[in-house]
């Protein structure tokens, strides 16, 4: 039994690991390479399933544990089917009440959500950095001098210019070191990892030892 | 004994301003921004020289062009950017290409991926409804140039045979602004619209493949990358984020008040009048502005310019605070200081 | 009648918006609402996006098609695709959960094998290309910019022959500081460590001043929707 | 183990000698009424990719416009594939254009391209045909572009080797400390004492991201450091496949640290695929539990700092790690302790201490002081104006 629960899987990712790497190392396989394209997506496709099935079994605890929030799961759920079911008939329709019933949920509900909590952004990076730029140990007070220099660069007129000179000088060097010094460390870093999990070396996606 | 030194120390001036709770934070952003925003506050920004060097290059092939009428030089367009940078990449196409249109410079626009071709048409088109530009001799829009680098590389002899057709489906034959306009030698600029790394492959095929002069515009985020390359001059000039925006914006509407007279509103309103109607095809914009238009495109005029004010007062908020919090936090060091020496009886 | 059916969905989209900025002054009912809303509204889209834009087109078309050419053995091939992916289905009971594994191992296995080689192109090559010598092909370590330098030397011309090795240095300083096998004590580690920090820190701090203005004008736009589109759609429904 | 690596570098071996192809040699070809096309097979593709150089002899008044097609050339047909009208300003002119066939199949064959050229008139319509070209292009077995990362895979294999053939005789290996890891147990142990639940987020990435697949390797040494203290650990996902393994990774760290009764499934659990619906529900969970510490490992983007300051603001320690270059500078300002970069990928083996996975870090740092031995030399070389670093070890 341990063959088909551990044996087999191990063995599977690493023939894919290595399909996937000679497929991007030798060109003539590229044909080889748009069906795989084509073929991994779909194995993607049904996860959704478990997703809604994990969302349901965690709110069916809420309601039954916490009553009062109750109100809150009947809203996702009462959402959740709404969007699914004008979806699922809207989304490949010309025109039609379900169509544009979808294009309003979309564009008026899921669309101006997802912007306002990208906008809070605003309202967190500043309370970070008023809590943050602070002239404690030498460390901080660099994150703060640099960051300071090119807050100011950004507004700055007349007299402040040298803000603006400085703060691109901090752009177009120290910042360009240390994110490629960065990148080039991540890059191996990857594929280190990457090596590791073909090699089976880092086992703990399949479920531990 | 310990928590009621706590809360005296608590409520020392210093540890107060240095810890001002996160709602009062907010609000205070909130209030900063939006006061400017309501009270439509313009501010005039301050022009710096990388924008000046797209502004003065395009005057320049304006003054060739009067010299020269029967040598025009054009403007090769790179429209490279998406739906998800808009913020900060429509401000600098409009102006740009109301720049262009107000000195009537013809104007070829190429588009690199699907997903930027819609919006490019509009962008384009919404703006040469404001200068009556009529379509195939004052400017045109080929479509998709993908891969980029390839049309890059046939713009050096004649980007028609790799078109074959425009966006619209014209053959590019017919169209008369290509029959001068189609490779480097009669382009004065290129500038690439991108809120991706497209400018670094204009600048290696090129700018220094068949040296075309080459202008960005980018946002803010990209703009670190090409510093180097717009201060060493590769680049001829660069228009970066909001604030190049903000600053574009103002120099084309004072240029256009120049042109057009101080009343831009009424120059709009008689645009287009029974009489001319018909001579525009209906196809690429339709040749009426009715009240909210009008509206919309004055307040296109300062679109950047109006989000300026507010940037101002949200980084002059920020600022404050940081200062706000490193001054207690001072204070509270030397007083942690004085109180140790005092407890070790210096 | 008419101008509610225009003003209905932009008067939903400004109440969302408005109940998610209530969450910065203090979590309350409002915004869980709105939040419990985007949850079932996202999860609902992420179905009808999964069966209209990867289960039909990615699997039932190319199914389809390979059938009407003949070629059974990719007709197959998706199938098998497809029940693989099926697989995912017997998370639903602990006793079959373990059958999970394979659609699981095939994924993880294909993408980190396939993920190496552009990787290592775009952030380990390139990078390293790149602090040889600058996408024109002239040197970072320029010879010419420090003779221009000693024919004039004016500031402007100092920090252009000065910026490229100044780079070089600080990608090696940075480099060297994410060693992992060589403890402080190695000679070349310790005197490393302080002047990266200075790169670093001064690099992020830049990045997080930049950024600012970028997530500013994301509320900025948030407040001309809600402040100036919106009454402009009602002046023009109501006013008439 | 050793078998595998034996395997892979054979086969390396074998590919090796095949890949030298042989470029097609043909010159211009002289045509009349005067025009010269040259075809030029693109090195290095699976043989779909041809230039074309035309370049019209005649005078602009002797012929206006040239019609020139390029053909897909197979055994019964002859399939157009691109087709390009020129006017003749005595400029030579290259196109570029893909021999692309609608059919897929898997197995590598080289296809023929045909060359047509007319002398046409301004409607494009093909007067009389004057050149006729045939060319059989070629794919090539290895993409002498990716050398450099198909070097950098088998030194890393190398090395790899050497170290855990050392790791298996039981040498032990040296990590520097990494703040961010000694803190964990302090951060366990700390929200333990208030009684609070502990959130792990293993990023907004998804399977097909190595930086998931590690923050899913450091989740199991955590488990285990969290089981010894019995606290609820809750771990919310943007991706059911991530959610799986995580269920998977809790489950069988309880199981080895003996407390299987810990586990509930509910514990880690699914909440939306949409990134700001995520980050909403998430920030809005950190406000009503109020958790102890929070992990934050893994790939994030723009909406990092949503995370970071609510749970600063509910008073929770914060060890943030992501490989996200752009999201490093908001974990720095607003988190507690923040791996950089590569930390993230050196951490399950810093925290499991498993001689293999420690190897592994080893080689890499070896690979790493390599590559900067490497860039003194192209930095050297450059300054003579020698590229043969930049241009096959290092290439852009």
């Amino acid at each position: 039994m341990n063959f088909w629960k551990r044996r087999l899987p191990l063995a599977l990712t690493v023939i894919y690991g290595l399909m996937g790497f000679i497929l991007q190392i030798v060109p003539a396989f590229k044909g080889f390479l748009d069906i795989q394209n084509m073929w991994m997506p779909i194995i993607f496709g049904f996860s959704i399933i478990i997703g809604v099935a994990s969302l349901t079994k965690y709110h069916a605890t809420k309601i039954r544990r916490e009553p009062e929030e109750r109100l809150f799961s009947i809203v996702t759920f009462a959402s959740l089917i709404l969007m699914a079911v004008v979806g699922l008939i809207g989304m490949p329709q010309q025109a039609g009440f379900f169509k544009s019933f979808y294009q309003n949920l979309f564009n008026y509900v899921y669309v101006p959500l997802q912007a306002t909590i990208f906008s809070l952004l605003a309202f967190y990076i500043t309370s970070a950095a008023y809590r943050a730029f602070k002239v404690s140990e030498w460390i901080s007070t660099l994150l703060l001098i640099s960051g300071f220099i090119v807050m100011l660069g950004r507004v700055a007129f007349g007299p402040f210019m040298i803000f603006g000179e400085l703060s691109e000088w901090i752009m177009a060097v120290p910042t360009v070191a240390a994110m490629r010094g960065l990148m080039i460390g991540i890059g191996l870093g990857i594929m280190a990892t990457a090596i590791k999990i073909i090699l089976g070396i880092e086992r703990s996606y399949l479920g531990g030892e | 004994m310990a928590d009621k030194n706590e809360n005296k120390q608590k409520d020392k001036w210093y540890v107060k301003i240095m810890s001002i709770k996160k709602p009062y934070v907010y609000l205070g952003m909130f209030l900063v921004v939006i006061i400017p925003f309501l009270a439509n506050l313009q501010i005039k920004t301050y022009e710096t020289e990388l924008v000046g060097q797209v502004y003065n290059k395009i005057e320049k092939i304006h003054e060739y062009n009067i010299n020269h009428p029967d040598k025009k030089k054009g403007v090769l367009i790179g429209f490279d950017y998406g739906p998800s940078t808009t913020p900060e990449c429509d401000p600098i196409a409009y102006s740009v290409f109301r720049h262009l249109f107000l000195r009537d410079i013809p104007i070829v626009v190429w588009a690199p991926y699907g997903p930027y071709l819609e919006l490019a048409d509009s962008r384009l088109n919404r703006i040469a409804k404001e200068y009556k530009a009529n379509y195939g001799k004052d400017y045109a829009f080929m479509g998709l140039a993908y891969p980029a680098t390839a049309y890059m590389v046939s713009t050096s002899s004649d980007l028609r045979p790799v078109f074959n057709t425009d966006y619209y489906g014209n053959d590019v034959y017919d169209l008369k602004i290509l029959d001068r306009f189609n490779n480097y030698d009669n382009f004065g600029l290129v500038v690439s619209i991108s809120g991706t790394a497209m400018p670094e492959y204009w600048l290696r095929y090129a700018n220094s493949l068949y040296d075309q002069e080459v202008s960005v515009g980018t946002t803010a985020v990209n703009a670190a990358k090409f510093y180097p390359y717009a201060n060493s001059g590769q680049f001829t000039g660069m228009i970066a984020g909001l604030k190049g925006a903000a600053e574009y914006e103002q120099k084309v509407t004072r240029l256009e008040k120049e042109i057009v007279g101080k009343d831009v509103k009424s120059y709009l309103r008689n645009l287009y009048t029974e009489a001319n109607r018909e001579k525009f095809n209906k196809e690429y914009f339709n040749p009426n502005f009715n009240e909210g238009a009008i509206r919309t495109a004055m307040l296109r005029r300062h679109q950047a310019g109006r989000g300026m004010s507010s940037q101002f007062g949200a980084h002059i908020y920020v600022i404050i605070l940081i200062i706000i919090g490193n001054i207690g936090y001072f204070f509270k060091r030397k007083a942690e200081k004085d109180r140790t020496k005092r407890r070790r009886g210096v | 009648m008419e101008a509610i059916s225009i003003l209905f969905w932009p008067t939903i989209a400004v109440l969302l918006s408005v109940a998610i900025y209530t969450f910065l002054w203090k979590d309350n009912m409002v915004y869980k609402i709105a939040e419990h809303i985007f949850m079932g509204v996202s999860v609902g889209y992420s179905i009808a996006y999964s069966y209209h834009k990867i289960l039909v087109p990615k699997l039932w078309v190319p199914v389809k098609r390979f059938l009407s050419q003949g070629n059974y053995i990719l007709a197959i091939y998706f199938i098998l695709g497809g029940l693989i992916g099926l697989l995912y289905i017997s998370r639903f009971t602990d006793k079959t959960s373990w059958l999970s594994r394979y659609p699981i191992a095939i994924t993880v296995g294909f993408y980190a094998g396939f993920r190496i080689v552009p990787v290592w192109m775009t952030m380990v090559s390139k990078q390293l290309n790149a602090t040889i010598k600058d996408p024109t092909g002239s040197p970072l370590l320029n010879g010419k910019l420090f003779e221009a330098f000693f024919n004039n030397p004016t500031w402007g011309n100092f920090i252009n022959a000065i910026n490229g090795p100044l780079i070089v240095v600080g990608v090696l300083l940075v480099l060297i500081y994410f060693f992992f096998s060589f403890s402080n004590d190695n000679f070349v580690v310790k005197i490393s460590r302080k002047p990266a920090l200075v790169i670093l820190m001064l690099g992020f701090g830049g990045a997080f001043g930049y950024t600012f203005m970028a997530r500013i004008s994301l509320f900025i736009g948030r407040m001309n929707f809600i402040f100036s589109e919106w009454p402009e759609l009602i002046k023009s429904t109501l006013g008439g | 183990m050793k078998k595998i690596i034996f395997i892979f570098i054979i086969i390396t071996i074998l590919i090796s000698p095949i890949f030298s192809e042989k470029t097609e040699n043909n010159e211009f070809d002289e045509f009349d009424p005067k025009a010269r096309v040259k075809i030029i097979d693109k090195p290095q593709d699976e043989g779909t990719h041809v230039y074309v150089e035309f370049k019209p002899l005649n005078k602009p008044d002797e012929v206006k416009y040239y019609l020139l097609e390029v053909y897909n050339k197979k055994a019964d047909s002859e399939e157009l594939v691109s087709s390009f009208k020129i006017e003749n300003k005595g400029k030579s002119l290259r196109f570029s254009s893909t021999l692309e066939d609608s059919t897929y199949s898997p197995w590598p064959k080289s296809r023929t391209a045909l060359i047509k050229a007319y002398s046409s008139n301004k409607k494009g319509e093909k007067l009389n045909q004057f050149v006729s070209k045939t060319m059989k292009t070629n794919y090539s077995w290895f993409n002498i572009n990716k050398l450099s990362a198909f070097l950098g895979v088998v030194i890393f294999l190398i090395l790899v080797y050497i170290f855990i053939k050392k790791a298996r005789t039981g040498t032990k290996f040296f990590i520097r400390k990494i703040p961010g890891l000694d803190a964990v147990d302090s951060a366990v142990g700390r929200a333990t004492e208030m009684g609070k639940p502990i959130y792990y987020v293993p990023g907004i990435g998804t399977t097909s991201q190595i930086a998931t697949l590690a923050s899913l390797n450091i989740l199991a040494p955590i488990t285990r450091k969290v089981a010894k203290f019995s606290t609820p650990l809750k771990v919310p996902n943007r991706d059911p496949v991530v959610m799986s393994i995580a269920q998977d990774v809790v489950q069988e760290a309880y199981m080895a640290e003996g407390r299987p009764d810990l586990f509930d499934s509910n514990d880690v659990f699914f909440l939306t695929r949409q990134q700001f619906a995520f980050a909403g529900s998430v920030s809005g969970l950190f406000k009503r539990e109020k958790p102890g510490a929070v992990f934050l490992l893994g790939k994030f983007y723009a909406e990092s700092l949503i995370f970071a300051e609510t749970a600063n603001d509910v008073g929770a320690i914060q060890i943030a790690g992501t490989d996200s270059v752009s999201q490093i500078p908001f974990f720095i300002a607003a988190c507690d302790y923040t791996l950089i970069g590569e930390e993230l990928f050196a951490a399950s083996g810093y925290l499991s201490r498993d001689p293999l996975i420690v190897g592994t870090t080893k080689a890499q740092d070896y690979l790493k002081a390599l590559l900067i031995i490497l860039l003194f030399i192209g930095i050297i070389l450059n300054i003579f104006d020698i590229d043969i670093i930049t241009d096959y070890i290092l290439q852009r």
